[in-house]
């Protein structure tokens, strides 16, 4: 059963689990990586049978072949001058390759600031001048075609961002501002993943990055740009509640007198894919459950409970956060 | 022949990865570390040019033309890494 | 044919000698190696005894740290399955891959040099056995006290690699980091002293005539292993140190945000760790490449390709530390360096495996249990041999790196490279110390289940990384398409424990520890360890003549049995050995060694029950532990060292050597200069640290203390050698007073203290705190370090005081009074370069 | 093929007919699974079948069909079940159990599922 039905891969794929999506790249910059891959399977295909073929032919074979097999001038051959050129060969490549892949951000790249907290991540877009042009977390939206500079920070512990089907990893320091180029080619939600252990709930830091056509991303960054509507009925109840349960400690919304920093900012949580770092569908079931019992979804973060709130005013807060879109 | 000998070529080749990784690490890229690490690139390749004609000269019983053997290849082994660890500074 | 010492090797026609051997010889030998009963056996220091207890304890680890990796597979069989909750994982795969590490892999192999090493020299023993049980002792209380942690859920949790910020004391606030740093840092330690013993061993315990290149090429690789531990191991020394003073003191050597780094740490870690995997896997070479002529009955086909192959890995090893760190965002230079030379590193591994097909291409290989091994391991350690090449590309590793296709790499290098060549090496050498040899039919099964498990478990593992799961990970979600190559694994992982249970179903029906009337030479060795032996190692030690001496010379061990080589009695009615010449193996002298002692036990005991009880908390008690063992360490030394009456014996043949020897040639002085390199190392880690960290963060650093101070630092450790040296001078001389060179030497002691005193008065006033910045820390490191060099200085010139006073000093010459100069003259350097180089570099200037 | 058929009567046996009071004429038991994932009610429910997520907020649901009540308060029956998916509030003040955006058939239909559960 797939639980969340968001990233843009046919079915017969996600059954199958083939190509992965390493092989299976929608970016200029993983596809690289890609022909890199399968130039690198077929060197190890080629090896490995030349050395089970003359395995076969030390225990096996013809008192002809073995006597032409025993001795230093194989060595000579096979374990030093096929090497030596396969290697040669394949550092000059790979050595150019990593020099395009790091080639420095350029100033045409959309910037998107992303910060490692322990277990979510911390968006901010970077307008040209490199201010914060808006706050949101654990998803990532970019237009399709675009090359996008993401630089890396940490604010705790070393993570590593990592979205398989667009670029490479590279870690999140603390200390560090580390780049990253990606860039996808096609529509699509690509999910991404922690990689470098980060001790308690490691296993569940996902995020997203959705691509949008041009004009939709346009569409879709002024619809954020204004201003939110102002929650009514059971919505302002909520806006209340939320203020009143002291979470704008943690969480800031933009235009609220919620400015806190310490957990994900909730100024668009109502248009997420999902909750909890990637884990869970966004929906109004789901998100009650994660504030009135973050720990039993994901243990370890670092949410409290708000089990003690009663159901209406869970659902109010829920739904106030819904309309943050 | 003796340790120093024998183990010349190979001493050669670690000078070579410390002071590059030295270079790299202060001058990150860009002309400066290119140009250093071509020279200390020629210094180390002459460095076991001069190692070889030394042990080339070597002369003994069953014992010393192994370790003459020994450390010839152990140097054109080492040429051959002193290369390539040049390769990154040199093709960019 | 040339010599090295001035033996002249026409000495070596006399043997095997002629004539009848007289009576009672070998009841002597036997009486003088006679190893202790009962509950004294604890008190045993034979390699025999200590070498089969050491495999033993590594198999111990290898069991306990494959049944986590079972618990892990279980819970990763399908998304979500709640066997073991997120902490428990997390303690449960740091365990799994911290005591495969350092608890089963470096004491393995470092325990089958210790059981093979002196048989395959002909030597009697290795140089220093009471070192040897110490190291043992050592090792498995502090490796047993370690496990069982996870027991009590105090169990590291950071991974086997430790990284800090994770590990510092913000985010791991419990006991459990404490547990690994001062578990590993101690452990550490024993596998020093081991590597230590193992090179002296192989340079200069070989039997006469053994040249290098008549050397069995196991001892080639335990010679570059044990050289590798002496370089690499001294960074994760450091690194445990500084980690450990970060979290107990606030030295912020890690930490940011007070100019210490993160990376740092990484450097260290990796310096170590990657030469760690040659460390494990170039022992297990040696052993493949000698089965694998053993089985062919062949001689191995290149030789001396396989020497390069595995002196020039133990070299380009320590340039490829970093390509565990590609994504950390290195300079695209650097990364590049570390790239071409995980290339450099691949090319000898290429010449070894295309020299084991060579050697059983050319003769006639049998298909019994130790050749499947063999044939297997290549095949496993080949495939991740091409996957290692595969994440030296830096592009593929950004896509690779710390995704479960590493876990696949790394399980395929390790298990090929290392656990394979174990496993044929238990049925191979079995019946060298069994009375019965190991099964070939349930061998054949043991292969087979562990072949296709092991493939079973991580050959999907590849594909599992490249689907984007991350390493490390307690659970996933269902959504991810992880689950069937993981059920795949897990599935896999139950067949290799089965072929694992069948194998220790083997070792309990078939295996019966011996010395003396073992199986004998089931596979036709053709080296000198298959020569009849008891506890003394061999009856008398042969001349080596050619690479594989019992095939070319049939009659050996009847000649030797019979007394007709080297030593054929004890000479001194002592445990001895000859110590030969390191390049030709020509004899020296005669080694008197130590027989069994309960000191180093007890001193094992209580080092152990030091770093224990440091970790959790109870400071006086492990003040009191450290003590005490300090004090069994100097015990154990007391009854070393003593004149020996007969000047010069007959080792046979009318050879003379003498019996006493000091200088350069002495196996002592060897053996301190291989110490003093470790501590070099950790110097040298230190004086890195400080620059990195000068490089990453220089707006932290303040100007030092005036220059002046410089003066007393200087005059004192100069005065400290001075002093040494004029004690060592008057040794020499008849007419000294008696007391007087242990009194100068003392005094000289004092002299370092002094000046250590001096160094570190003067950054106190300076104001510069520890705990202020990345400079406070490190500045502060080097005092630690020099502050614990001129302790023991001070301890060891009272004990040579001490001895002195007893007239237990040699003249003109004494090999401890020699160690103890050596030991002082370098604290006295090192004194010198930290106290310069804190203050030259960088000076005012930043 | 006897024994075919004698385990299949077994079978059947462990499963008694439905009771009267989960009788959900018309209600569709498929499409109340796909809205209970639609929902998120497994954020806060155990519920038998559905893997992720498991939440603990609310109780498990493992046998909610052999349960008598509901919350504690209401009769565990048909149309109280579907009332009380669709306005847990509105029954039972207090609960922390939320109004869920469910229409009348929906929640019939959400019921029904929940019936399965046995």
């Amino acid at each position: 059963m797939t639980w969340l039905p968001i990233f843009t891969r046919s079915t017969e794929q996600a059954l199958s689990g083939w190509p992965p999506p390493v092989l299976d790249p929608a970016g200029p910059f993983a596809s690289s990586i890609t022909t890199l891959s399968w130039i690198l399977f077929a060197m190890a295909g080629a090896v490995l049978a030349l050395v089970l073929a003359a395995l076969w032919v030390a225990l096996a074979g013809s008192q002809r072949l073995r006597s032409r097999l025993g001795g230093t001038r194989v060595v000579w051959l096979a374990g030093i001058a096929l090497p030596v050129v396969v290697l040669t060969a394949l550092l000059i490549y790979g050595l150019s390759l990593t020099r395009t892949l790091r080639t420095p951000p350029q100033p045409s790249d959309i910037r998107v600031r992303v910060t490692g907290e322990m277990w979510w991540w911390r968006v901010a877009y970077l307008d040209r001048a490199g201010g914060v042009a808006m706050m949101d977390a654990n998803e990532i939206h970019i237009p399709v075609g675009r090359t996008v500079t993401v630089e890396l920070e940490s604010s705790d512990i070393i993570h590593s961002f990592w979205v398989p089907r667009l670029s490479g990893k590279i870690d999140m320091v603390p200390g560090r501002r580390n780049v990253l180029r990606m860039q996808a080619d096609a529509p699509g939600v690509y999910a991404g993943q922690c990689a470098e252990y980060c001790g308690g709930a490691h296993a569940l830091m996902g995020f997203m990055v959705v691509a949008h056509d041009p004009d939709d991303y346009a569409r879709f960054m002024a619809a954020r740009a204004r201003p939110a509507p102002q929650p009514g009925g059971q919505a302002a109840r909520g806006a209340q509640l939320f203020q009143d349960s002291g979470c704008g400690a943690c969480h800031r919304i933009a235009g609220t007198e919620a400015n806190g920093l310490a957990g994900p900012d909730l100024s668009h949580v109502g248009s997420r894919r999902t909750l909890g770092a990637g884990i869970l569908p966004n929906n109004r079931g789901t998100m009650i459950g994660w504030i009135g019992d973050p720990q039993s979804l994901k243990p370890g973060n670092r949410m409290p409970a708000y089990s003690t709130l009663p159901g209406q005013d869970l659902t109010a807060i829920a739904a106030y956060l819904e309309t943050r879109r | 022949m003796n340790w120093r000998l024998l183990l010349g070529g190979m001493a050669i080749w670690a000078l070579h990865f410390f002071a590059l990784y030295g270079i790299g690490s202060i001058w990150h890229s860009g002309m400066n570390a290119r140009l250093l690490t071509g020279l200390m690139t020629l210094l180390c390749l002459a460095g076991e040019g001069w190692l070889l004609t030394r042990i080339w000269r070597q002369s003994g019983d069953h014992l010393d033309a192994w370790m003459r053997h020994l450390s010839l290849t152990l140097i054109a082994l080492a040429s051959l890494a002193i290369l390539w660890q040049a390769f990154p500074a040199l093709l960019s | 044919m040339r010599s090295e010492t001035g033996f002249d090797p026409a000495l070596y026609e006399r043997f095997p000698t002629r004539g009848e051997r007289p009576e009672g010889e070998l009841e002597e030998l036997e009486r003088v190696w006679r190893a202790p009963r009962g509950w004294r056996l604890l008190t045993v220091v034979n390699n025999n005894y200590i070498g089969a207890f050491y495999v033993g304890a590594a198999f111990l680890f290898f069991l306990l740290a494959g049944v986590l990796a079972l618990f892990m597979r279980v819970q990763l069989a399908w998304p979500l399955n709640g066997m073991l909750p997120q902490e428990t994982y997390n303690q449960f795969f740091t365990m799994h891959g911290t005591v495969m590490m350092f608890l089963f892999a470096v004491p393995a192999v470092e325990a089958l040099g210790v059981l093979l090493l002196p048989q395959m020299l002909a030597a009697r023993d290795l140089p220093f056995p009471r070192l040897s049980a110490y190291a043992f002792w050592a090792y498995l209380v502090g490796g047993l006290a370690f496990f069982a942690s996870i027991f009590v859920g105090l169990a590291p949790d950071g991974g086997w690699f430790m990284y800090p910020p994770y590990t510092s004391i913000s985010y791991s606030p419990g006991i459990n980091a404490d547990f690994w740093l001062l578990g590993i840092g101690f452990i550490e330690i024993s596998a020093i002293a081991g590597a230590i013993e193992i090179i002296v061993g192989v340079l200069r315990t070989r039997a006469p005539g053994m040249s290098l290149d008549r050397m069995p090429i196991f001892a080639w690789a335990m010679l570059v292993f044990a050289a590798m531990i002496i370089i690499g191991f001294p960074a994760v020394i450091l690194g445990t140190l500084l980690l450990e003073l970060e979290r107990a003191l606030n030295w912020p050597f890690f930490d940011p945000t007070r100019g210490g780094d993160p990376i740092l740490w990484q450097h260290l870690f990796w310096f170590f760790g990657h030469p760690e995997v040659y460390i494990i896997f170039l022992p297990a070479a040696g052993l493949v490449t000698m089965m694998a002529s053993t089985l062919a009955r062949t001689p191995v086909v290149g030789y001396r390709l396989i020497v390069l192959a595995l002196v020039s890995t133990g070299f380009i090893s320590f340039g490829v530390w970093a390509h565990h760190m590609f994504t950390t965002g290195m300079p695209t230079l650097s990364v590049g360096f570390f790239s071409a030379a995980s290339m450099a590193v691949s090319v000898p591994a290429g010449i070894q495996v295309f020299s084991w097909i060579a050697t059983l291409a050319s003769g006639r290989p049998r298909m019994n249990t130790p050749t499947l091994f063999l044939v297997g391991g290549i095949i496993i350690f080949v495939m991740g041999g091409l996957t290692g090449v595969m994440v030296a590309l830096v592009p593929f590793d950004y896509q690779a790196h710390d995704s479960y296709f590493i876990v696949a790499h790394l399980h395929y290098v390790l298990i090929g490279g290392m656990v394979f060549p174990l496993f044929a090496a238990f049925y191979h050498w079995a019946p060298m110390m069994s009375r019965r040899p190991l099964s070939e039919t349930m061998g054949k099964w043991v292969f087979w289940l562990m072949f296709a498990g092991m493939h079973l478990t991580f050959l999907p593992m590849h594909l599992t990384g490249l689907m984007g799961m991350p390493r490390r990970v307690y659970t996933y979600l269902p959504d991810r398409e992880w689950g069937a190559t993981n059920l795949l694994s897990t599935i896999g992982a139950g067949i290799l424990a089965a072929g694992i249970c069948l194998f220790l179903i083997d070792l309990a029906r078939n295996f019966r520890f011996t010395t003396d009337d073992d199986a004998g030479n089931v596979y036709g060795g053709s080296t000198l360890e298959w020569l009849p032996t008891g506890l003394y190692s061999s009856r008398s030690i042969p001349v080596v003549r050619s690479r594989d001496p019992l095939w070319d010379d049939p009659a050996l061990p009847r000649d030797v049995e019979q007394g007709r080589y080297f030593l054929p009695n004890s000479a001194t009615g002592l445990r001895e050995t000859i110590i030969t010449s390191p390049i030709r193996a020509e004899p020296e002298y005669l080694q008197i060694m130590p027989g069994p002692s309960s000191w180093p036990l007890f001193a094992a005991l209580f080092t152990a029950g030091f770093f224990l009880l440091l970790t959790v908390q109870a400071y006086w008690p492990s003040v009191v532990s450290g003590i005490a063992a300090i004090l069994c360490v100097l015990r154990w030394l007391w009854e070393t060292d003593r004149p020996v009456p007969d000047r010069e014996v007959d080792i046979g043949a009318g050879i003379m050597v003498p019996t006493y020897v000091t200088g350069p040639r002495t196996h002592g002085w060897w053996a301190m200069m291989l110490l003093l390199t470790v501590i070099g190392m950790i110097f040298l880690m230190a004086c890195f640290s400080y620059l990195y960290l000068y490089g990453i963060h220089p707006r932290f650093w303040v100007a030092p203390p005036d220059a002046a101070w410089l003066v007393p630092i200087l005059l004192g450790n100069g005065a400290g050698v001075g002093l040494a040296w004029l004690g060592r001078r008057l040794l020499r001389r008849e007419k000294t007073r008696l007391w007087t060179p242990g009194v100068l030497l003392m005094t000289g002691g004092g002299a370092l203290v002094a000046a250590f005193a001096a160094d570190i008065w003067s950054w106190r006033l300076h104001g510069l705190s520890p705990s202020a910045s990345g400079q406070g820390a490190t500045v502060y490191a080097f005092l630690s370090l020099q502050g614990i060099l001129a302790a023991i200085v001070f301890i060891m010139t009272c004990y040579m005081a001490a001895r002195n006073s007893r007239g237990l000093i040699n003249r003109p010459a004494d090999n401890s009074y020699d160690l103890v100069f050596l030991f002082a003259v370098y604290t006295a350097a090192q004194g010198v370069v930290s106290a310069l180089l804190t203050r030259l570099f960088p000076g005012t200037a930043f | 093929m006897r024994i075919g058929i004698t385990l299949i009567l077994l079978l059947g046996g462990c499963k008694p007919p439905p009771e009267g009071r989960a009788a959900m004429p018309g209600a569709d038991v498929q499409r109340g699974r796909a809205l209970v994932q639609r929902t998120g009610c497994a954020a806060c429910h155990v519920i038998p079948g559905i893997r992720w997520p498991q939440g603990r907020l609310g109780p498990d649901l493992t046998h909610f069909a052999r349960q008598g009540m509901i919350a504690g308060r209401v009769p565990n029956r048909p149309d109280m079940l579907a009332a009380f998916v669709r306005n847990a509030p509105a029954l039972v003040s207090g609960t922390t159990m939320p109004a869920m955006p469910l229409n009348e058939g929906e929640a019939r239909d959400v019921a029904a599922y929940l019936y399965t559960l046995d």
